[in-house]
């Protein structure tokens, strides 16, 4: 797999940041998109465009073909059982949403926990706290390891007679971590508990087997995936969509309404009220043809080599410290430079168009357990590249020479 | 794509006057369709002999020509079948919508083969594919007692 | 205005249906798009992508100003009083699902009354049964008269000590009537009730002005106004979004986060959780120049000639009856013919090129007041000339033909 | 854009060294101020005196260094000012950071203006122009005794 290449498919790179070629680090934010998802949408407006599943003139005729077409594409690249397993959402954060609020509404009451982990982004974690309001649950936290780590161990002493659900992330978006969901899964299901897994930073890096896997929910952001914003995917185990309420009402999701009720349409249809992202669904195909066509296990491959790599370097440049040392990790890298805050960082390396994050990245939990208000992070894409890495560790040296640090 | 073969005449005379639109008497089995993109309705009536031999089909709603059409066709074709006929019939049929070329099933004759080939035009007309086939798995579910009102969104 | 001019904006128009050119009478559906709208999206995702308001490298900046800017410009073409009262959403379901979320979780209790009307679309009416099912909440439908509009009176009549909210679209998508919005919410607030206005055929064609309208809330999708799927508005009052609780968790949303509670972010962020539809708000913001250099009285008036050309030559033609007959009309009409069933008209309609839409159009509940189980329906944009209402006329023509009709 | 003109030695030297960055004993006046982008936190205390003159200021938090040097700079002019006089320093300092080429308080001398006006290199980078502003707005929120967290997202 030649990465240059692959650089050459995404346009933002043709421009100057500061006059300065674009490293872009901060997929883990959201990634750049390749040209081919860019010309899907033109096209779709262009030549295809009407509403979806309404109509049945030969514009609509076609639309929903083609809309109907991703969710086929979705359900093979992450293997689930049926296409019905995949409604489309506008986002991960909805995807989790929707079952906080149809789960919760059917299957936590008073005194019930929400098992979490101290990895959890605010979208793991705010939507199970409305519950915490309306239901009075409790939200139980499994605490993460000096690795920055959660362990099977650490859901393990957690879970009570009183656990309904395991909410955990796939792969953390500040250490890295990656968790043992299958093994999770395992012991979760063994006291017939089920699973989400926030998909958000898993999806676009490693390979995808809900068969595996094993788990109830899955929650995946089309954005993070050389896709287009405005579309996510909840994968859901059949049985649960069947079981559950529906979640927003509309156009689309009925199957009889009258004035005395409503009774509502099959699967995926009742998750899928009012008219849907169709553009963005249509071209999150390309996305996932993307991806294919390079292959899930180069691209692990790809940015493990760039992990290591940026370990390695950052590793030895002595002011910098790395957020957490998780033996199965991703390709994300936080730190900190010991007298440099981390927004000072960013700023100084975005005049070298060095495109980092800086914060507590949605997790505040993580932050303050940490005892860091806030850290400086690096993350890979596909066209990411070890001259990336060089020029970031040369920009972090900037920093610190205006900052009068050694 | 051809009109003339989607709206041929056998289909405007049976979507304009559908035969055996009513409700059987003493029906003994019975089921509800629906397709919620055009709001067509079906309800399947049947009565079962003790030989499990079709006494009398009827179906009562509303819906395009094509819809109506086809179960006004596919009534007067089973009655008089044997339970396990109709199915084979009825798999037949959605078989030759679906994928097949043609009708296969030896229960029924040329003219009636003729007949429901005239429903083949909907294969050029994919959202139409539904119309055509409601009444079908509407009769299916009738006969398997389910009680789900069939839904051809799904 | 010249409007073939106008049709040359847009794309879709270059491409043939079943080799005839495309006569789009399904805007009330879906609207197509302007080639700027198009290119706008190409050039945000090419040369300006990043996630909004996250970073604070120069393309989160630069995203995040793009991102804002379209709230202010909608903020003025509505004439809200504060940027802040504009809420992106995915579409006017989601910001109908939003308020009846939570006005419903905050001030709807056993017995309240939720004030609809028969005209309204599923989107308006599903969304207030789940209050229905989980609150004990009644639903009272205000009844159209012979023309298919919705009167002043026939609101009062319904309104009673138990009236918690008015919900009312601005133009129905299937008889065309505009309701008299601002009589209504004259009224409604002399009782202290507030009103949401399903404002999805409304914003493409009528000049919009909340001081004016005075309405509480105000519901918009962006794919009908020319702008890309995906994306939608709620407009609420500022008094409102301070006053309700949030509806989904998530990133962006929160001010702080600890493991024992959250407090939630001021406004709009409150309301819009995880990553928002980033390129869809930015490229929203040139349907609404659009609609501007266009103007929207000169829509207005041009849509009003298309109408009346419409209704007179389908009036002409004796097997068409038209649903409704309401004084205040916009462009959509809704027709059967006796003897063919709107399916196979708009199968018919389909070869000739003429898109309209056949079926319920999402009203069930004035279909089943009419006893009409379906409809026909052409409706109008900005593109279409009085050639497509004769071509419309002309297949109709064809239709009677073909199923042997006078 | 300037980095240097952004991290100016004096800059530097009151993001490392804050003065001020404690709690002042009985104080009459706090406020809390937040920005959530970068979950950055002050808290400001002031101790007025019976005139309204400002005994003590002090702040405690966390943040980069523009916020910190920011809230060191600020807590070392006010001190011994009255209420309205603050007041107008702080009304003076956000017109320059947010418009304005210059300082025009007459409440300053030249030497404290030069020391404010090194915080004006925020301009060229809006995504930073709050984490110069928070421990102001704080500072306000204080004195009008509002019970709300200062949001500088908004
Ligand atoms: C009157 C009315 N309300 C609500 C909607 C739903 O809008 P959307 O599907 O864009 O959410 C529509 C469009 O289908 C409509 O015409
Ligand atoms: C681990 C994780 N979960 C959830 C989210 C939220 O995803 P989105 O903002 O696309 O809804 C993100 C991304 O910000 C994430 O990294």
């Amino acid at each position: 797999m030649n990465i240059d290449d692959i650089k050459k498919e995404f346009p933002i790179f043709d421009n100057k940041i500061h006059n300065n070629d674009l490293v872009y680090l901060d997929s883990a934010n959201s990634s750049q998109k390749p040209k081919i998802v860019l010309d899907r949408i033109y096209d779709f407006y262009s030549k295809e465009f009407s509403n979806v599943g309404r109509s049945v003139h030969y514009l609509a005729v076609a639309a929903t073909n083609l809309y109907e077409n991703t969710r086929v594409s979705v359900q093979k690249y992450i293997n689930a059982q049926d296409k019905n397993e995949i409604v489309f959402t506008k986002g991960a954060t909805e995807a989790i949403n929707l079952i906080a609020n149809t789960f919760g509404q059917k299957y936590l009451d008073e005194g019930d926990e929400v098992l979490i982990t101290e990895l959890e982004h605010h979208s793991n974690y705010v939507p199970w706290h409305f519950l915490r309001k309306s239901k009075n649950i409790k939200i139980e936290f499994a605490e993460i390891n000096d690795d920055g780590e959660i362990t099977l161990e650490a859901i393990k002493t957690k879970i009570t007679d009183k656990t309904k659900i395991i909410c955990i992330t796939h792969l953390s978006n500040v250490t890295g971590a990656i968790l043992p969901i299958k093994e999770i899964v395992n012991l979760a299901h063994s006291k017939g508990i089920p699973v989400l897994v926030d998909g958000c930073q898993g999806a676009p890096h490693l390979k995808l087997d809900m068969q595996d896997l094993g788990c109830d929910f899955y929650a995946i952001s089309g954005h993070k995936m050389y896709g287009p914003t405005g579309i996510g995917v909840l994968y859901a185990k059949k049985k649960w969509l069947e079981d559950l309420p529906p979640y927003q009402g509309g156009g689309g999701m009925i199957r009889e309404v009258k004035k005395k009720g409503i009774s509502y349409g099959d699967l995926p249809n009742k998750y899928e009220a009012g008219t849907m992202a169709t553009a963005q669904v249509i071209a999150f195909n390309e996305s996932i043809k993307f991806m294919e066509t390079i292959g899930i296990e180069n691209i692990e491959k790809h940015e493990k080599e760039l992990l290591d790599y940026a370990i390695d370097v950052l590793g030895k440049n002595n002011s910098i410290n790395i957020v957490g040392n998780p033996k199965n990790k991703g390709g994300v890298i936080s730190f900190t430079i010991e007298g440099i805050h981390p927004h000072d960082i960013a700023t100084i390396l975005d005049e070298d168009g060095v495109a980092i994050r800086a914060g507590h990245h949605c997790c505040q939990i993580l932050h303050d357990k940490l005892g860091l208000p806030a850290t400086a992070r690096a993350s890979f894409g596909v066209y990411n590249t070890k001259e990336d890495i060089d020029q970031l560790n040369a920009s972090l040296n900037n920093c610190k020479k205006i900052f009068n640090l050694k | 794509m051809n009109l003339k073969e989607l709206y041929q005449e056998i289909i405007l005379d049976h979507g304009k006057n559908p035969r055996n639109l009513r409700k059987t008497d003493n029906y003994n089995k019975d089921a509800k369709g629906h397709n919620p993109l055009c709001g067509d309705n079906v309800h399947v009536f049947l009565k079962l002999d003790e030989n499990k031999k079709v006494d009398d089909i009827s179906f009562e709603g509303s819906g395009c020509a094509i819809s109506m059409a086809s179960a006004s066709i596919m009534t007067d074709l089973v009655r008089g079948k044997e339970e396990a006929e109709v199915k084979e019939i009825v798999t037949d049929f959605l078989d030759m919508i679906k994928e097949k070329d043609d009708l296969n099933s030896k229960l029924l004759n040329d003219d009636e083969k003729t007949k429901l080939m005239c429903l083949s035009g909907v294969k050029q007309y994919p959202m139409r594919v539904k119309c055509a086939t409601l009444s079908w798995h509407t009769l299916t579910s009738a006969i398997d007692n389910s009680q789900e009102v069939i839904n051809t969104e799904s």
